[in-house]
């Protein structure tokens, strides 16, 4: 049960955790998990210019999960939706310095932002089906 | 992390002070260097050095001396007198009882018989997490030559009617094994008042030294058990190996003072329990394993819902606490005595056992309760609706 | 009786005076009072005060840290090895080899596993008391799975060639477990070198504490045997228990010590050992059992012509020293080590083991000698012509 | 091996062990047991008007049958030889507190005090018997 320094700072101190802050832009969520797994972990993201202007977290997890959202999240600000598609978690894990037996839960984290990403995909697509039906 | 708080004595006590100064002067006593096996004035010395300490541990649990059986642990004392009584008695029957809720010493050792033959029933617990005695009444066969579960659980702090269980075996003719590590010092025992036929003991569950236990065998009921180690015939042949002589003072001075504070330490403890137990059920969603009624001074078990189990132990980490039987390191898997109760997995894995001591204090135990409300409501507000 | 005069350090050893302070310092250190498996602070606080010991246990035999197993001492270590390795191997083949000069924590082991079906040889030793590397060789069948020979004989002190045994069963494939409880501190000990693949150690007859010992397990070719008892999982699942800290702090302070002692202690009591046999074998009708040569520096035994062995000790029971193995309460039935050695019944009791240790002096020994000549000569002159 | 005070002070002091004094009277010996039994015992005896004037004895045993010699000697110091024939060692042994497992080497005292008498008894016989033939 000794963690790695950076587990222990994200854990005192998550980034980007709890409420989106208000701000222009459309907002999606995504979401992965179950408590029977142990662990439960939710994005929000809000989007201008096709790019994530702000990604909050929230999560029930073990200190490896909460710490990864909390860095997965950091990363994350700026960058453009489509990253979110085929994101995964294992640079955020070498990162963190997660065990083996711990990263099986960390795969929830990109679940939950793929679901962010198809939530835009879907609006992106309605959005153009739109544009297309009503010319 | 700011001053660490202890409150794990149900997996192990600091060694009494003058337990330790007992044990130092054997240890520096050319009287007792001795192997007290040796029939000259040195093995004499060191013979009559031990002594006392088989009359100290019998007197704690209503046993006379002769009856005592030493060993390196309670685990041992488990292993012995459910192996060793169990093969000794096959020719009776080959069926034994005990509980899904006993310390793995107990269960590994009788999947271990089953792998021998001999069959097992595992009594469920009821949601309190007792067994109760008509439930070993119904369990009993033709067959079955031995009962075993434990005075007080080690996870839930319960505390099992073994008087009731006793008389049934008794009337049965199947011995009774029970395991008291936890309840030792902390409860009046009476193994002829309970008819108790096996006992395991160990010393550092009550002050005593680690590596020491002890095994009492009813002179009656139970002179022999099959041993499990072979070698130079000591402890009537029933345990091998040089006589340690200092070990043995130690366990015999712990049990001479957990006697004699029988009527004071389990009092205070219990208040501070009932005061932990107060504070940590006024919580939101903190609820209370096993009964509360039934339970032993010392033990708190308690399920704090909506928090994670590990990211919960990280928040409490300055305290010293388990969330199941700290035999090995913790697995991750939810624990099987909760899980017997009916408690879903998570909430098994967000479970605290809290176990308080002579050390603990009030301070000790606010301090936990307020960082279980701290911690409790940082990971809530962080988790998903 | 004026003074009395120590001479069984092959039974027991004083605790080292710096071995008594670091258990001491131990069982009062709030830091070792913790389970060692517990993942909570104390607990890694326990578990990093015990792997020093494993380190210095390790080093004495020229192991690593993580081929050590505790042990409750060396009959349980050898118990494991036995019964363990035994069980472990059976479906290579059931068929031991062991010598007849063995300790009794060997021998019965080995009737117990004969008890399951497994075949035992027991090999006879030569005139000198030794067990020739040839009839092991001899002895070896497609089915042995274990060879167990002890470094140095407890009854005779020869020390027996264990890297040639070592090289015969490597060829062979059977692994080879020896019992250095009497050799450790002693001889020079390379596990690797010797290619021995288990070993059994025990503390106090090294100047640490009863109560505690441990089995080398070599990691590439024995990594596993069937454990014998049952419980938490701890040492790798090989031997359950709280580990007791104070007791596994003992025993690698003894054994550090004994490794920096090793070029000065033996030596020492070598010198010692040389005078008492001079002055011995000088006596009327005073001859050595076993090898003159091939023996530890502590170990003496001799047998007395024309005296017989009870009265011959009373004359001399100011000495503490043994007839046989003192393991059991001496049972007046003659040694059958000294048997095997086709020594006649009368002389096999009254032979004497003489051990020395640090604390033994040139005048102890001298006053011995005195002694054994005094009353031998007074028992002679009352026996009948 | 802790000894009864009395079985120790026989050990360290016995009494009528060795030769026999010089002195009137005929002298008989008898003898029993043997290494292998862990026991040899002999008595001497001098005999004048059939009684025994005295009798020392020597032994190879353990140190009950040492004190158990020096007991019984001592006893028969003065008494008629024809007592040797039907003499137990029971009372001595109960007077030292011999335990059990011990008496059985005892027996050999009653055996070789037996043999000392049967040399007597002989000699009586073959002394009448003399007188008969050589009137
Ligand atoms: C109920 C119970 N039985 C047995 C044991 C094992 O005791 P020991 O560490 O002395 O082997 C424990 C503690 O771990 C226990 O709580
Ligand atoms: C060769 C040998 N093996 C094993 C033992 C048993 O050791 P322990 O007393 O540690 O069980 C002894 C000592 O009695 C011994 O001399």
């Amino acid at each position: 049960m000794d963690y790695p320094a950076a587990v222990l700072a994200h854990f005192a101190a998550p980034r980007h955790a709890g409420e989106l802050p208000q701000g222009p832009g459309a907002v999606f969520s995504g979401r992965a998990g179950a408590l029977a797994e142990g662990v439960v972990v939710s994005f929000q993201l809000r989007v201008l210019n096709d790019s994530i202007q702000a990604l909050t977290f929230r999560a029930y997890g073990c200190p490896y999960t909460l710490a990864a959202c909390s860095l997965a999240a950091e990363g994350l600000q700026g960058a453009p939706v489509a990253l979110l598609r085929d994101f995964t978690i294992g640079q955020v894990a070498d990162q963190l310095q997660v065990p083996p037996g711990k990263r099986g839960a960390l795969l929830r984290i990109e679940d939950a932002l793929r679901s962010c990403w198809r939530a835009w995909d879907n609006s992106q697509l309605s959005r153009s089906s739109a544009s297309r039906s009503d010319p | 992390m700011s001053e660490p708080v202890y409150l794990d004595y149900a997996a192990s006590t600091p060694v009494d002070p003058q337990v330790a100064d007992a044990m130092d002067a054997c240890l520096r006593d050319p009287d007792a260097m001795a192997n007290a096996a040796a029939t000259h004035w040195a093995g004499r010395a060191a013979a009559a050095r031990a002594q006392p300490a088989r009359e100290q541990v019998a007197q704690l649990i209503g046993a006379r001396a002769g009856e005592i059986v030493w060993t390196s642990g309670a685990t041992e004392a488990d292993n012995l007198a459910l192996v060793g009584a169990a093969r000794f008695q096959q020719q009776r029957g080959r069926h034994i009882i005990t509980a899904l809720t006993e310390h793995p010493a107990i269960l590994e050792s009788c999947r271990s018989l089953q792998a021998e033959g001999f069959q097992v029933s595992y009594l469920s617990p009821n949601g309190a997490g007792l067994v109760e005695p008509e439930s070993v009444a119904a369990a009993l066969r033709e067959d079955t030559v031995l009962v075993s579960l434990a005075h007080v659980n080690n996870e839930l702090g319960v505390i099992h009617d073994i008087a009731a269980v006793g008389a049934i075996c008794r009337t049965h003719g199947a011995l009774l094994h029970v395991d008291a590590a936890q309840s030792a010092g902390r409860e009046s025992i009476d193994v002829k008042a309970q008819q108790i036929d096996l006992l395991s003991l160990s010393a550092h569950k009550m002050y005593g030294p680690k590596g020491i236990g002890a095994l009492f065998l009813d002179a009656e009921r139970c002179r022999r058990v099959s041993p499990l180690l072979h070698g130079g015939g000591q402890e009537r042949g029933l345990r091998p190996g040089t006589l340690p002589v200092h070990q043995v003072v130690g366990m015999g001075m712990a049990a001479e003072l957990a006697r004699a504070r029988l009527a004071s330490d389990p009092p205070a403890i219990l208040a501070l329990r009932r005061r932990l137990e107060a504070g940590l059920l006024a919580l939101p969603d903190v609820q209370l394993n096993g009964s509360p009624e039934q339970r032993s001074c010392h033990i708190v078990n308690v399920r704090v819902g909506g928090v994670e189990g590990e990211s919960l132990r990280l928040g409490l980490r300055r305290f010293a606490l388990s969330s199941g039987s700290a035999c090995a390191a913790e697995s991750g898997e939810p624990s099987p005595v909760l899980r017997s109760l009916g408690i879903a997995d998570h909430l098994a894995l967000s479970s605290l056992r809290i176990s308080l001591g002579r050390g603990s204090t009030a301070a000790e135990v606010d301090a936990l309760v307020a960082a279980v409300d701290a911690t409790s409501q940082r990971l809530r507000a962080l988790a998903p609706a």
